[in-house]
């Protein structure tokens, strides 16, 4: 039989030499693949907390699972000991205090990065409400995101308010998207962009995104919003500033005639019926 | 150990519970029912502060809705009133001063039964309906879940009066009834509940308890809804 | 060793169990049927025109279905087929094909929540006609229904019949002879595919925001569009 | 034997009476006129006259079963003296019996019913998943689907450990008799039963949109079916708030004689974690519905932006009732697994006092973390580092719980039985939830892993992998002491493999594929997502039928074989496995006293309770 300190050891050697294999993988293979890409600086930052979480929680997940496996291994009751108890051993101070010392450190250690991430990209692509505590420098193209059930469509107050059911951004921009809602609660996501805001009804939730590269980007409802939730999905585009000159000069031109009718633009909207249609 | 195809049981070896079990487990349990309504009625109070705070397009509560004051004050005073005279009834029933306590019971369900009347007659007579707006929904949401608890409350009132007035005659601490399964449990007796004014006694303290905790809250919902 | 004991018990046992099973196996079938249920497709006949092959689509909207439906007071599309109207929102048209639809429009006024949807997009030449008006954006007041399919990128408002004209249609299907207005657009079908169609106006009355019931119920102001 | 009549209070009147009350409170209903309810001519659906059937029919039916009898006696004066009903055979199933191990039995069996149709839901949805477009079931139906599965788990669930495991042993375990208020105990159970077929009958009223959480103004606007949803979840929370009350004052006051609260065996401390989550948070889900209910029929305005209200109050009631409740469905598998562990590792529990306070702070950390479930819905934003901390903080007692079952496991001697498989991979599939969980609780990630699949198989590892798990470890743990009779052994290691690879090969995959941006309650994805959607729709469909397997365990060893398990086929040295299988009527002769330690193993040669005044007479009579 094997000593309790040999089996302490092993398990501690076990540990090390699996992090210290898993760990580069973490760090080179998995964390640079982890979502939602690298699109913009949002989406990079996301991919790296990401990747710091995998490498906090790397160590404890390769103790816990070498610990089980060894376990179920060196302490199996081996035949013959089937009517034996195990060693009546009620608990252990110091690895106790070793377990909480070290998963309070990593609590506290996410805790702080993700707070410090959060406030550092200005909200981390996710819906801040209508007074972001942090807001990025210069002045940020506003896109209004408008939902309704089960559309999306798109204002942009800065080009004489023209709405827009397809969301089109110029490459290399802030970007603040206020959204909000017509009626129920939905929630636009842009997979590629890192952005994530509920829209709420009387509610603008702002978000803001940074743009880096000419490319296309997926735009879903994240939020059960009815019977076409399912259905509520988008293409958007990122292009170059010519590009996006014309488009939005085209949106001017074919949107021309519904304009007069679109309601001055607000940072949410009050339309009827406010109770049960009648 | 032995086998036994067909649990059964000789009463003659089955051991008898503790006679103060009863008591104890009114008396916690009504404590805890208490905690639980404290809940049922925090999301109500978080519901009227938070709609306050955000006061939606200006909507929470506009021109022209105000409660009732005259009305509501006589619910709040009235429920008030009957919690402490419960309270007063109880002390005399522990002090075997039953008849006291039947005439105390009975003022402290009708002050109740006043309340409830005064909250359908101010429900009648607002100025206002559902619609008008965040403060309309909290008062007409809290009022009404709060009056369908007093009314259930004003139920367990009623049936300890029931019981004291059926075995008014029996001196205390005799008063013997059936043995059964008081505590629900048909196979033992039941020696804590084979006398009713025991019964009486302990149920009286936790409702004690919970009828205040009814005012306290009554009280909470008069401050929220008419003061602040 | 039972068995050999007990073979009726035994044969009771597999009775029962074989009934359960039977029982529950008929049971899960009627839910999975009742679960895949929703109104039968509708293929709109071949039409033979100048530009190709294409396909006719004529529809009604009426304000409420009647005896066409379970719910009698739901807003609804009807189809017509072989001269005869009925509620089918299931549709199967060709791909990369032309659909000539007609709604002819006996439903009031309602209004768009989003004023943008009035102006229709997606239309072989941009516009539609209202009763033979080439039109490209309606008032959103007067909106009183649209047709759209968001995966085709086609939206068409549908006009309200206003509110005093004469011979408003009572009872679906509505006869030619009463009150409408007549909308007609071409479409092309893009590439095979699963879309739904819906309305936009919020039409649902008495539903929050106008939009439960018939808005959010396949068979009435939603269904799909199979395009094979 | 007592006099038969006519007509009894049992399932039957209920059902009838059940079905009565309905139609009467729907003729009721319809009586009530009010200018502001002429909505009702529009919509055609008269949401107030459902809810007074709801409420008649289920008056009904506990008339039926005999709940009246005893409030309508104490309104006369009576003291609590009748005796209502037989107390033999098998009639006592089936309606009021305040023995709380035939409540157990009641609740794992009625339980067992809901949670099957819950899972056959699974399996329709997945189906419809095969396809990244529209398949098989109509639009509302999938939507209905989608919500009759998650309301129906919660629901259940919530008392899925609770109802059946901790209303039989508990009891036991502290040396009680009954529970403190043994006709609450039956009326938790036919209160949920009732519950779980209202919630089927959203299906004749259109069915409801708004899967398990509710969200106005969606709620608002929905269907009859959303009715439905409500009643269902509030006859819940009913439930759960007495279960929560009477389980409380079981243990406060009727542990016997020795039994310190240090001396509880865990089970029994998971048991009160819950109860007290229980007892405080489901009223506030009472609350909210009502005011849901008064929004759908009175037209108030609680939730209506445009009407003075906000959505934003039904996200944050809600969840600070949900979160809560995960942790409802969380602690009781904790208390099962730290019960099963020692029992299989021949050893004490490891940590007694660190898994304690592992579930108590897991219980107070509960209520001051549920913004994290709206870190993106714009919602006092700035609080998000709070409730990411707060958050983040709850690992540490999970943390307790963990390190705790890694303990105990230490120089055991290990024994691989069925429960103890599904203990261990509690501890895996658990590993797995709560990292997956760390994630959604860091803003920045969470921006990516909100309202996705990602979150979706975050909570099934954790309820799933967590609570069923334990569930299953439980049942074979314990079901023979319930019914006398043991479970297949060689059946019951098929249906564990089989269940944890087919979970871990559904949710695994799922995790990916919300990471790659598929959100949750859709019924159409992109169509690079279809090859790993089949792979987990089949995945599911393996998972449940390894419940088949289980059900056919059941089946052949309960019914058929019948192989009689003996007082303690597992060596424990818990005190339920002192009394006989099944335990007799009346749990023990005497009430016995307890010793300082609740797990004995390991050469002390006391036992859990004072062997010097054994539970069970030795000179009892055999019948």
């Amino acid at each position: 039989m094997w000593s309790r300190r040999g089996h302490g050891w092993r398990i501690a050697a076990l540990t090390t030499i699996g992090t210290a294999i898993v760990l580069p993988l973490v760090v080179f293979v998995l964390g640079p693949n982890m979502p939602p890409g690298k699109g913009t600086p949002v989406a990079t930052s996301q991919v790296t907390d990401n990747t710091v979480l995998l490498v906090v929680m790397t160590p404890f997940t390769v103790f816990i699972l070498v610990y089980l496996g060894y376990a179920l291994t060196a302490f199996r009751a081996k035949p013959g000991e089937e009517g034996l108890d195990g060693a009546p051993l009620r608990g252990h101070f110091r690895s106790q205090v070793a377990w909480l010392a070290s998963t309070t450190a990593a609590v506290l250690f996410l805790a702080i990065f993700g707070t410090t991430e959060l406030l550092a990209d200005n909200g981390a692509g996710g819906g801040a409400g209508p007074n972001p505590v942090t807001k990025p420098g210069g002045a940020p193209l506003p896109v209004q995101v408008i939902g309704q059930q089960w559309e999306f469509t798109y204002r942009y107050p800065t080009y004489g308010g023209v709405e827009t059911a397809t969301l089109v951004l110029p490459v290399g921009r802030k970007i603040a998207f206020h959204v909000t809602s017509l009626d129920a609660i939905h929630s636009f996501w842009a997979y590629e962009l890192g952005v994530k805001a509920d829209a709420n009804p009387g509610v603008d939730n702002i978000a803001y995104v940074e743009t880096k590269k000419i490319s296309t980007f997926h735009v879903r409802c994240a939020e059960l919003c009815g019977l076409w939730h399912g259905y509520m999905s988008d293409t958007g585009h990122v292009v170059s500033d010519a590009d996006f000159a014309s488009w939005i000069a085209a949106r001017k031109r074919q949107f021309a005639p519904v304009m007069k009718y679109l309601p001055k633009y607000s940072s949410s909207y009050n339309p009827d019926p406010t109770f049960r249609a009648g | 150990m032995t086998e036994f195809a067909h649990p059964a049981t000789d009463y003659g070896v089955v051991e008898e519970e503790p006679p103060a079990l009863l008591e104890r487990n009114l008396l916690i349990g009504s404590r805890l029912w208490a905690s639980s309504l404290v809940f049922f009625f925090f999301a109500f109070l978080f519901a009227y502060f938070y709609l306050r705070s955000l006061n939606q397009h200006g909507l929470f509560q506009p021109k022209g809705v105000s409660p009732p004051q005259a009305w509501g004050a006589v619910v709040a005073v009235c429920l008030a009133a009957s919690a402490v005279l419960l309270s007063w009834g109880a002390v005399d029933q522990r002090s075997e001063r039953r008849g006291l306590w039947r005439l105390k019971g009975v003022g402290a369900l009708a002050l109740a039964l006043v309340a409830v009347v005064a909250q359908v007659v101010a429900w009648s007579t607002l100025g206002f309906g559902p619609t008008d707006g965040g403060y309309a929904s909290v008062y007409l949401g809290w009022t009404g879940l709060y009056t369908i608890f007093v009314v259930g409350s004003l139920y367990w009132l009623e049936t300890c009066l029931a019981l004291s007035f059926r075995y008014r005659d029996e001196p205390f601490g005799r008063a013997e009834v059936e043995p059964g399964d008081a505590s629900g449990d048909d196979y033992r007796e039941a020696p804590d509940i084979r006398n009713a004014v025991h019964l009486n006694t302990a149920e009286l303290a936790a409702l004690t308890f919970t009828w205040t905790t009814m005012a306290v809250i009554g009280v909470v919902t008069w401050v929220v809804l008419y003061l602040a | 060793m039972r068995r050999a004991i007990y073979p009726a018990r035994v044969r009771t046992k597999v009775a029962i169990l074989a009934t359960g099973v039977a029982v529950a196996g008929v049971l899960i079938g009627l839910y999975v049927t009742l679960l895949a249920t929703g109104p039968a497709p509708y293929t709109p006949p071949a039409a033979q025109a100048a530009e190709g092959r294409s396909v006719n689509l004529t529809l009604q909207t009426v304000a409420a279905v009647g005896k066409l439906a379970p719910n009698e007071n739901w807003v609804s599309y009807l189809v017509r087929e072989h001269g005869t109207w009925h509620r089918s929102t299931v549709w199967t048209l060709p791909a990369n094909t032309l659909v000539h639809v007609t709604i002819y429009n006996f439903d009031g006024k309602s209004g768009l929540r989003n004023p943008f949807l009035g102006q229709a997009r997606g239309l072989v030449g941009g516009r539609f006609a209202i009763n033979g008006k080439p039109t490209a954006v309606i008032d959103p007041d007067d909106a009183s229904h649209t047709f759209a399919i968001p995966g085709l990128g086609v939206i068409v408002p549908v006009m309200g019949v206003a509110d005093d004209a004469p011979h408003q249609c009572d009872d679906a299907p509505c006869p030619m002879e009463t009150a409408h207005e007549t909308i007609t657009f071409t479409f092309r079908t893009g590439k095979a595919g699963h879309y739904r169609w819906q309305c936009f106006v919020p039409c649902a009355a008495g539903f929050v925001y106008g939009f439960g019931g018939p808005m959010q119920t396949v068979g009435y102001m939603d269904g799909y569009v199979d395009v094979v | 034997m007592r006099r038969r009549r006519l007509v009894e209070f049992n399932l039957l009147t209920g059902v009838v009476l059940g079905i009565v009350g309905f139609y009467v409170g729907w003729w009721l209903g319809h009586l009530v006129k009010a200018p502001s309810l002429d909505y009702f001519d529009d919509t055609g659906q008269n949401d107030i006259a459902l809810f007074v059937a709801y409420f008649t029919g289920v008056v009904g039916f506990l008339v039926g079963l005999g709940f009246a009898n005893y409030p309508v006696q104490r309104m006369l004066g009576k003291p609590p003296s009748l005796r209502e009903k037989e107390t033999e055979g098998i009639g006592r199933y089936f309606g009021l019996c305040t023995d709380h191990k035939v409540v157990g039995i009641q609740y794992l069996i009625g339980i067992g019913a809901f949670i099957f149709i819950g899972g056959l839901n699974a399996m329709l949805i997945r189906f419809e998943l095969l396809r990244p477009t529209h398949l098989a079931w109509n639009g509302n139906n999938y939507l209905t689907l989608v919500g009759l599965h998650g309301t129906m788990m919660m629901g259940m669930m919530t008392s899925g450990i609770l109802g059946p495991f901790a209303n039989y042993f508990v009891p036991l375990m502290i040396g009680a008799r009954r529970m403190a208020f043994p006709r609450i105990e039956a009326l938790t159970f036919w209160l949920l039963m009732a519950a779980g077929t209202i919630l089927m009958t959203a299906l004749a009223f259109g069915g409801f949109p708004t899967g398990w959480t509710g969200y106005a103004p969606l709620s608002v606007q929905a269907n009859m079916g959303m009715d439905a949803y409500i009643a269902f979840f509030a006859l819940v929370g009913l439930s759960m708030t007495l279960l929560g009350l009477n389980m409380l004052a079981t243990v406060i006051t009727m542990r016997a004689p020795g039994l310190a609260w240090g001396r509880l065996p865990i089970f029994v401390w998971g048991t009160v974690s819950t109860s007290v989550l229980m007892l405080l948070a489901a009223p506030v889900l009472i609350s909210t519905l009502f005011m849901l209910a008064l929004d759908r029929t009175a037209q108030t305005g609680f939730f209506n932006d445009q009407a003075g209200g906000s959505p934003y109050l039904y996200e944050n009631l809600f969840w600070i009732f949900g979160h809560p409740e995960v942790y409802i469905l969380a602690l009781p598998g904790m208390g099962i697994v730290l019960e099963l562990l020692p029992v299989f590792s021949r050893k004490p529990l490891w940590g007694y006092r660190l898994a304690v306070t592992g579930l108590l702070g897991i219980t107070l950390l509960s209520f001051l973390v549920w913004q994290h479930h709206l870190f993106v819905s714009g919602i006092n934003a700035d609080l998000r580092p709070f409730y990411m901390l707060s958050t983040e903080l709850i690992s540490l007692p999970t943390g307790f719980i963990f390190v705790c079952a890694l303990g105990t496991l230490w120089a055991g001697r290990i024994r691989l039985t069925v429960p103890m498989l599904f203990a261990l991979a509690w501890v895996f599939n658990f590993l797995i939830g709560g990292l997956s969980g760390v994630f959604l609780s860091d803003v920045p990630s969470d921006v990516t892993t909100h309202g996705s699949f990602f979150s979706m198989a975050h909570f099934h590892y954790t309820i799933m992998g967590g609570l069923v798990f334990a569930f299953f470890g439980a049942v074979y743990y314990w079901l023979p002491k319930m019914t006398g009779f043991e479970l297949d052994e060689r059946l019951g290691k098929l249906h564990f493999w089989v269940m944890f690879l087919a979970f871990n090969s559904t949710f695994g995959p799922l995790l990916v594929i919300g990471f790659l941006g598929m959100p949750r309650r859709v019924v159409t994805y992109a169509g690079y997502l279809q090859g790993a959607n089949e792979w987990v729709s089949v995945s599911a469909f393996v998972l449940g039928a390894s419940m088949l397997v289980f059900v056919a365990n059941l089946v052949w060893s309960q019914v058929f074989a019948r192989v009689p398990a003996g007082a303690n086929p597992w060596g424990s040295k818990s005190i339920e496995f002192q009394l006989p299988s099944p335990v007799p009527v009346h749990d023990f002769d005497r009430i016995p006293t307890f010793g300082p330690d609740p797990y004995p193993y390991g050469g002390i040669e006391e036992a859990g309770f004072d062997g010097t005044r054994p539970a069970v007479s030795p000179a009892r009579p055999t019948p």
